[in-house]
């Protein structure tokens, strides 16, 4: 018999992410764990970024902070103050893991470090999510997703060659950070539950975001090559031009990415066929023989000429005619969605991957995305609507933790909860 | 050196990225990995540049060496009848199979979760590929950098008065395995816990897409579709990368709130302009970017990235160079961070490997073999892991059956 | 020439008793109003006949309590049972602009005053009511005293030790509450009828204005059925949080500590000994725990310090601390000096007085002390002969048929 | 009609920038027709964390406390910090009437909105300052809170028990003292300025609002050089130095009744005399007592206690209920010690429909309030509506202003409202 929710049944987990962390709580939640987003008092100031619920820019409203704390419970503490500090270190006892993404040394000020909290739970595994990571020159610098996206190298090699660099205008650096923080959470929790012997992950949203150049770095560190940004057109691939791979079509663009050799041939000549099927054929593309082709030994002009000629023809037709009708004849010509598109992608429908999400105070029912593995044994558990300022203080404090509503108010009042 | 995986057993036949990169980080903590491989049909990144000195070569190819270090390299032609015998040594050997083809391809190679179950009934099985094993689009063929347009980064990228241009390269061969080593040790954990293995079905679609939730949700509750806005932002002004001394340098800057415009201000000593009632408010710097980003500008290209960078972060705000693949490997932090790890390769020579993004302060990752050439370790796995005797294994070497 | 008075031109006929009513016309006789009180020479009110006097002899015109509350106000007595009197009475309303009482119900409409009444003198006159338990509903008529009204407005259960019994707060509470609800709204009133030509009747029940005052403790009870008591000097808010005795006879100085900064400062005041170390002490809940224990240490220091010593010490350090004044101490206040807080008029009978003033300086049309409080009627000659115009020999003859008695 | 259903001043603006130390003020004005904001940092107004709360719970939007002096007013969160947050401050200054606040001393000079500056942005503006001990003096710059409040004011050392601390009324009423007076002043402000079109700077001292509750008692040492002590249930202030009981327990609780002398206690006493007899718990003595000419003043401690001893066993027999039912058939004045319960099922203030039902939609139910303090034929107070949610008027009011949504959310993500 399947679990419902998720493999990670008995962990407890406590969040004290920003932006910078949310999404590594997130994916923990997904696998299962019980995930207790601590606010500070009066709410995360992360619930101030948009997009917003209709526009209206409320702490309760931000679609942000609905989309990255899914499924997590959440409750309001002051870790600032000693009254704040002595409950946490009382739920540090209870918990398995703590997630936390502050100013490196924050944590170790208040005497909540590592070394602090290991002492009171030797199992415990913290996992700090930063910028740059807990050490190095850089680890006291002020970040922003634009600077982690510049310093990491990648946003390098995006944008127009005759503009500056351009960074995807939405903010991914602190998702790709946290989702490795999540990765490296997993290994040391399965190194706990194996050993006993909690530890600290240090985990660094710049270097999770380097790693995504690649082959671009290889170039570099093989051959003293530098690849440079080329806008719509691909470089890397053939060492001598760059090759278009962003087509104009009917209802906006496709990308359709050219490969020499055995890899590329059934694509290309599916194309050159359907092209010529279809009346519009490229003359330079009927006579080139796929098998041999090799990219690195066409001129620039001649890819130009033959791009125009394919373009002309995308033009005709519309993205999901290009993406399915390529696919049956085993041309791989991709669209370049909008968000519109991705949400009302079939495949995504017939995944069931959306998932409803009822939201009682909102007054409205939104889709999420599933699970992001599907797993045979332990599904991983379905989104549920993220919490509202302090939810769940009742719960966790009276109930957990056996504090008197009186205790409550005076805690409240002293601003430690 | 103690590692977290250490006896987790891993046999390897996916191939291009996000396979290989998953089965590289659990390699990295200790995993013994067997990265299954064929002559007759070679890993596709083995054919992509850049190679030893641009010479192309399947051993030369330091992509494919990236993404697969830390595993012993063997050979199987899966087509050969009798590779079906040697798969089934693998299975009995191994907690993890891993496949990366398309969908209906493993089967055909005998090597689908039915087959391997059978071997191996509480065995951990994973398949990553562009769009699920299942749906109407599963058998779409395609490489990460078409899966970056599809899952909707594409067109959000570049300036809103042109083509959206792609990030670079396969973005999402590099979040889904984030996603696939999270699922892949809980299912680790789960089994040595309860003895029960299962099938994990990775769509990098359905994994990457979860980055871009907050707009799926602005579509459904405002009807809004986003589009890419160059590199602004409605949370800072100034916001953005803005020219520095020598050829094609840059720095970001970003100024989020308007106590760090004040301290901006200060940093570029407080010209006339700073005070023009067009920059007084956020609203307003919000209102004139183009021109605010052009003034800073001409402050900016008197100095070298670094310099702005440093005087920046030093008055509190947000700041960095915009490194390029050619100086990366050179960016202190990432060296303070041991990040870039050295190894011999046979074949590329000296080389430089990417380490983990997180490092475990008493478990932490450790790059030891650089990636195999084909078939490198055939004999030593073969003989030594799987205990083929040296007799059966010249056979079946005779055979092609390690073609 | 002093700055204008901000109501000049507003005439009040009053013919309020005790705390209430007078506090409220104060508001408008400080900043200038012509406020003629109307008073029995047979029954002076309570005030006049209430300690303390002038040296402890008691007389009507010797009681400092009916004194505090009138300066700026004429004073003129008229026998309310005499015809003539009743039509001086109708003379007066006839040229006030308010006119304001606070006897038990039913006393203005024996006398043919009640608010129908008198507008048929002045139809836009505005009436202002102030009354125990208000103006209708069955317990109105019930005579009663502001200190009757203290208990039964929920103050006395909430004064005091939860151990002992109800013990009220000084005097009649509730008098203080009643006239700033009633002068805001007399004065809303007085400015709509500048601008509409219209006036109104105000009626302000003093029990309703008091309950206002413990709004949240009413809705604690209803929305969660808690009953609150009196705690002594607790808050669960603060701790330390009480009065501490200080050196010298019966002196105390109150500490109010609230925010862990404010704590940390306090131990820094009292030089940090040991047991502000102390674990139990080292945060809020655990300070609230062992409360007793903590105001025990507290009170060890303080009882080495004057209270006047304690307060500069917490002061410095910007904690929340102040002496429990005494009578004695309020007069020698150097902040309430500073204020101006008593304005110090010549008084026939009680010599140099200290009235008190407004608790607002107004940058532009400040309060002013223009007149001592009345002596029983010291203006019945000038309101007749000044304010109503009225002739020497029309006056005389009232004086003679003993309308001022 | 409904002109007058808005109040007297209905179409006067008020800016709301006070803490716990003025709310009163602002509720008196929005009671009287006012259209008060209440202006909130972005996070909300830390006295939301001031208790009671809804059922216990410790919710900024729970807070019974801000309910009761925050109703009627309208809601809006502004950094006054931050420049944009000033720039937006003085553009609501402009059509405001009344700007009320409660900060230290010296606070909005130092943000450039001290009356100097605000009246130059609005020459007719009233500014009404509500603090401990006023702008200036030696105690100008003392931090206070409501127990130092009643120590200053000379109120504490009058009540309470001589053999104990003096103490202060349990309900925190100091600031509801300095918060009703400065409406009465700032509309002494506001008459003033409907005739000369100036505006004013209004400098109200809690202690000296609150100096007002010790009648007087200061008199006392002014004239005879006494001084007043506190006498618990006893009553003080009488010069024979006999102490005469005013709270006496009954069956039930307690009853308050001061015995007074001449004229005021005749009729009382003497009826309360009869009906003592009536129940055959009376004497000689009492039967021979005078009661026209009944001196307190006179009185000896013996014959007092004589008097005292008979009242105690007469009153013990009965309920707070019988006892206060023939007080009211007598019309006598015997008057109950209620508790809140006695008070929420009060006849009177029932037939007066006192209590009213103010709708908390957020919370799915009504919730009881105490009505007005003051009724009017014409242009009464009225209890409209709740208090306001943290920033839930941000879009009307803002809007007036022209700011679109957009600009609102850009003004949210960078702390300003």
């Amino acid at each position: 018999m399947s679990q419902k929710d998720g493999p990670l049944s008995s962990c407890r987990v406590l969040d004290l992410t920003d932006e910078k962390g949310l999404f590594c709580g997130k994916m923990l939640v997904d696998l299962g764990a019980d995930v207790i987003k601590i606010e500070p008092p009066g709410g995360d100031p992360c619930r101030n970024v948009g997009p917003f619920y209709r526009d209206i820019p409320d702490p309760e409203k931000s679609l942000y902070w609905l989309s990255f704390n899914t499924g997590k419970r959440g409750i309001t503490l002051n870790i600032e103050v000693s009254d704040g500090r002595r409950i946490f270190r009382q739920l540090v006892e209870r918990a398995d893991i703590v997630i936390e993404s502050y100013e490196p040394g924050y944590l170790d000020s208040l005497g909540l470090g590592y070394s602090d909290l290991s002492q009171i739970n030797p199992g415990l595994i913290l996992t700090s999510i930063s910028p740059f990571g807990e050490t190095g020159p850089y680890k006291d610098f002020k970040a922003s997703d634009i600077v982690v996206m510049a310093l990491s190298g990648y946003m390098s090699l995006s944008g127009d060659p005759d503009r500056p660099p351009v960074r995807t205008s939405f903010p991914i650096a602190y998702c790709f950070g946290a989702a490795g923080a999540a990765a490296g959470t997993m290994i040391a929790y399965y190194h706990r539950e194996l050993t006993g012997e909690g530890q600290w992950v240090d985990a660094s949203a710049q270097q999770a975001v380097a790693s995504a150049l690649l082959n671009a770095r290889m170039h570099w560190d093989l051959n003293r090559v530098e690849l440079k940004r080329a806008g719509p057109y691909r470089v890397g691939l053939s060492a001598q031009g760059k090759q278009l791979i962003n087509f104009r079509c009917k209802d906006g663009y496709v990308n359709f990415v050219m490969f020499g050799g055995k890899t590329g041939a059934k694509t290309n000549r599916g194309l050159t066929q359907w092209m010529e099927s279809e009346g519009m054929g490229s003359d330079f593309m009927n006579e080139i023989d796929w098998d041999s082709f090799d990219m690195a030994r066409v001129s620039q002009d001649d890819f130009d000429r033959f791009e125009g000629d394919i373009e002309r023809f995308f033009l005709t037709r519309t993205k999901s005619e290009l993406y399915e009708e390529g696919s049956k004849r085993g041309v791989t010509i991709y669209p370049i969605s909008t968000i519109r598109d991705v949400f009302e992608d079939p495949q995504l429908e017939a995944r069931d991957f959306w998932q409803r999400v009822e939201h009682p105070e909102l007054d409205a029912t939104l889709l999420y995305p599933g699970p992001f593995v599907k797993c045979s044994q332990t599904q991983l558990r379905p989104p549920s609507r993220a919490p509202r300022i302090g939810e769940h203080n009742q719960e966790i404090y009276h109930n957990e933790l056996g504090m008197s509503p009186e205790e409550l108010v005076m805690l409240r009042q002293a601003k430690a909860i | 050196m103690k590692q977290a995986l250490e006896g987790v057993k891993v046999a390897d036949f996916s191939w291009v990225g996000v396979g290989p990169i998953i089965a590289r980080i659990l390699a990295h903590h200790g995993a013994t990995v067997v990265h299954i491989e064929s002559e007759t049909a070679p890993d596709p990144l083995r054919a992509l540049a850049p190679y030893k000195d641009n010479i192309s070569g399947l051993n030369r190819c330091a992509y494919h060496a990236c993404l697969n270090d830390g595993k012993y390299g063997v050979t199987l032609n899966l087509r050969h009848p009798k590779a079906k015998g040697v798969v089934e040594r693998f299975v009995e050997w191994a907690d993890v199979v891993s496949e990366s083809f398309a969908p209906g391809v493993a089967a055909r190679l005998g090597i689908s979760y039915e087959d391997v179950r059978e071997v191996k009934p509480d065995i951990i099985m994973y398949s990553s590929c562009n769009l699920g094993q299942t749906g109407p689009h599963a058998r779409f063929r395609g490489f990460g950098t078409n899966l970056v347009a599809l899952v909707g980064t594409t067109h959000l990228t570049g300036w809103p008065d042109r083509m959206p241009t792609p990030p670079y390269g396969a973005l999402t061969d590099v979040i889904a395995p984030l996603f696939g080593v999270s699922a892949l040790v809980a299912a680790l954990d789960y089994h040595r816990k309860t003895g029960k293995g299962q099938y994990l079905d990775l769509s990098q679609f359905e994994s990457t897409v979860h980055f871009l939730t907050p707009l799926i949700l602005d579509y459904q509750a405002n009807g809004r579709v986003a589009q890419r806005t160059g590199n602004t932002s409605p949370y800072a002004a100034p916001h953005g990368v803005y020219p520095c001394k020598g050829h094609d340098r840059w720095c970001a800057i970003a100024v989020h709130t308007p106590e760090e415009w004040k301290a901006f201000c200060k940093v570029i000593d407080n010209p006339d302009w700073t005070k023009d009632p067009r920059f007084s408010s956020v609203l307003a710097r919000r209102r004139n970017e183009e021109e605010l980003n052009r003034l800073i500008g001409e402050w900016t290209i008197g100095l070298s990235a670094e310099e702005v960078m440093v005087k920046m972060q030093e008055a509190g705000m947000a700041a960095g160079v915009v490194e390029t693949p050619g100086t990366i490997q050179d960016n202190p932090q990432l060296k303070h961070r041991h990040h870039y790890r050295a190894l011999e390769h046979p074949e590329i020579g000296l080389h430089h490997y990417d380490a983990t993004p997180f490092t475990l302060s008493k478990t932490p990752c450790d790059l030891k073999m650089p990636g195999p050439c084909l078939g490198q370790h055939n004999e030593y796995v073969y003989t030594k892991i799987l205990g083929i005797s040296d007799e059966e294994f010249v056979a079946l070497l005779g055979e092609g059956v390690f073609e | 020439m002093t700055s204008k008075e901000v109501f000049h031109d507003v005439k009040v006929v009053d013919f309020t008793w005790a705390g209430a009513g007078p506090i409220t016309t104060k508001y408008l006789a400080d900043y200038g109003a012509t406020v003629v009180r109307i008073e029995s020479r047979s029954r002076p009110g309570l005030l006049r006949t209430t300690p303390p006097y002038k040296d402890g002899i008691p007389g009507v015109d010797r009681a400092a309590y009916f004194g505090i509350y009138n300066p700026n106000k004429y004073g003129m007595t008229i026998n309310m049972n005499h015809s003539q009197g009743m039509e001086l009475v109708k003379r007066l309303i006839a040229w006030a602009d308010v006119v304001a009482e606070s006897f038990t119900v039913g006393v203005m409409e024996k006398w043919g005053l009640s608010y129908e009444e008198i507008t048929k003198i002045k139809p836009d006159v505005i009436m202002i009511r102030t009354n125990m338990q208000g103006h209708t509903g069955p317990h109105c008529r019930l005579p009663g005293t502001g200190v009757n009204l203290v208990g039964i407005s929920g103050y006395a259960h909430l004064c005091g030790w939860p151990d002992r019994l109800p013990s009220n707060p000084y005097g009649p509470y509730t008098d203080t509450i009643a006239p700033r609800f009633g002068a805001a709204m007399l004065i809303a009133a007085l400015d709509y009828r500048r601008k509409t030509g219209k006036g109104q009747l105000i009626d302000v029940s003093q029990f309703e204005a008091g309950v206002n005052f413990i709004a949240p403790v009413m809705m604690d009870y209803f929305v969660n059925g808690r009953v609150a008591n009196r705690r002594g000097n607790y808050s669960p808010r603060a701790a330390p949080h009480n009065a501490y005795r200080c050196k010298g006879q019966d002196t105390w100085c109150v500490i109010a500590v609230f925010t862990e900064e404010e704590w940390k400062a306090f131990c820094e005041a009292v030089g940090s000994p040991d047991w502000t170390k102390d674990e139990r002490f080292s945060f809020f809940l655990g300070r609230k725990a062992h409360e007793p224990e903590l105001d025990c240490f507290v009170e060890e220091w303080t009882l080495n310090r004057t209270a006047e010593e304690v307060m500069a010490l917490m002061q410095a350090k910007g904690v929340a601390a102040g002496v429990v004044e005494t009578s004695a101490d309020l007069h020698r206040d150097p902040q309430l000096k500073h204020r101006n807080h008593f304005w110090v008029m010549d008084h026939r009978e009680l010599g140099s007085f200290s009235y008190f003033g407004q608790a607002a300086v107004l940058s532009g049309t400040p309060a002013q002390p223009r007149m001592p409080s009345p002596c029983l009627g010291e203006h019945n000659e000038h309101v007749c002969r000044e304010i109503l115009e009225m002739s020497e020999a029309e006056f005389d003859e009232l004086l003679v048929e003993g309308v001022f008695d | 009609m409904d002109e007058q259903r808005q109040g007297p001043l209905s179409p006067c603006r008020v800016l709301d920038l006070t803490d716990e130390k003025g709310f009163l003020c602002g509720r008196i004005l929005a009671d009287l027709g006012a259209d008060v904001i209440k202006i909130e940092p972005p996070a909300g107004d830390p006295c939301r964390n001031i208790g009671p709360f809804y059922h216990d719970i410790p919710d900024p939007e729970k807070s019974l406390y801000w309910f009761a002096y925050n109703a009627n007013k309208r809601g809006i969160t502004l950094n006054i910090e931050s420049d944009d947050g000033r720039g937006l401050l003085s553009k609501l200054v402009e059509k405001a009437h009344f700007v009320i606040e409660s900060f230290p001393p010296g606070y909005m000079d130092s943000l450039g909105l001290g009356y100097a500056q605000l009246s130059q942005m609005n020459p007719a503006i009233i500014l009404t300052s509500i603090t401990p001990f006023g702008q200036t003096g030696p105690y100008s710059r003392y931090n206070a809170s409501d127990i130092v409040e009643m120590a200053t004011c000379g109120l504490m050392y009058l009540c309470g028990d001589p053999d104990r601390p003096p103490v202060r009324i349990t309900f925190p009423q100091a600031y509801l003292h300095g918060g009703a007076d400065a409406a009465v002043q700032t509309l002494v402000a506001h008459y003033y300025r409907e005739t000369s079109g100036c505006g004013q700077w209004v400098d109200l001292s809690i202690q000296q609002a609150a100096f007002m509750t010790t009648f007087n008692a200061s008199w006392f040492w002014e004239l005879n050089k006494i001084n007043l002590k506190r006498a618990g249930a006893w009553r003080t202030g009488l010069t024979s130095g006999v102490l005469q009981r005013q709270i006496w327990p009954c069956k039930d609780g307690y009853i308050n009744m001061p015995v007074y002398g001449g004229v005021l206690g005749a009729r009382t006493n003497r009826l309360l005399a009869e009906w003592m007899d009536r129940e055959g718990m009376s004497d000689d003595f009492l039967r021979g007592i005078d009661w026209d000419n009944f001196d307190m003043g006179q009185l000896t401690q013996e014959a007092w206690s004589k008097i005292e001893e008979l009242m105690v066993r007469f009153f013990k027999s009965h309920t707070k209920e019988e006892l206060y039912s023939e007080a009211l058939r007598l019309n006598i004045m015997v008057y109950p010690v209620s508790t809140p319960k006695d008070i929420a099922e009060n006849e009177q203030l029932d037939s007066r429909e006192f209590w009213l039902q103010i709708d908390h939609p957020e919370l799915g139910e009504t919730i009881t309030y105490p009505g007005p303090a003051v009724r009017a034929s014409l242009t009464p107070m009225l209890v409209r509506k709740r208090a306001p949610h943290i920033g839930e008027h941000n879009e009307e009011v803002y809007g007036e202003l022209g700011f679109s949504r957009d600009d609102l959310i850009v003004l949210k993500q960078s702390g300003v409202v």
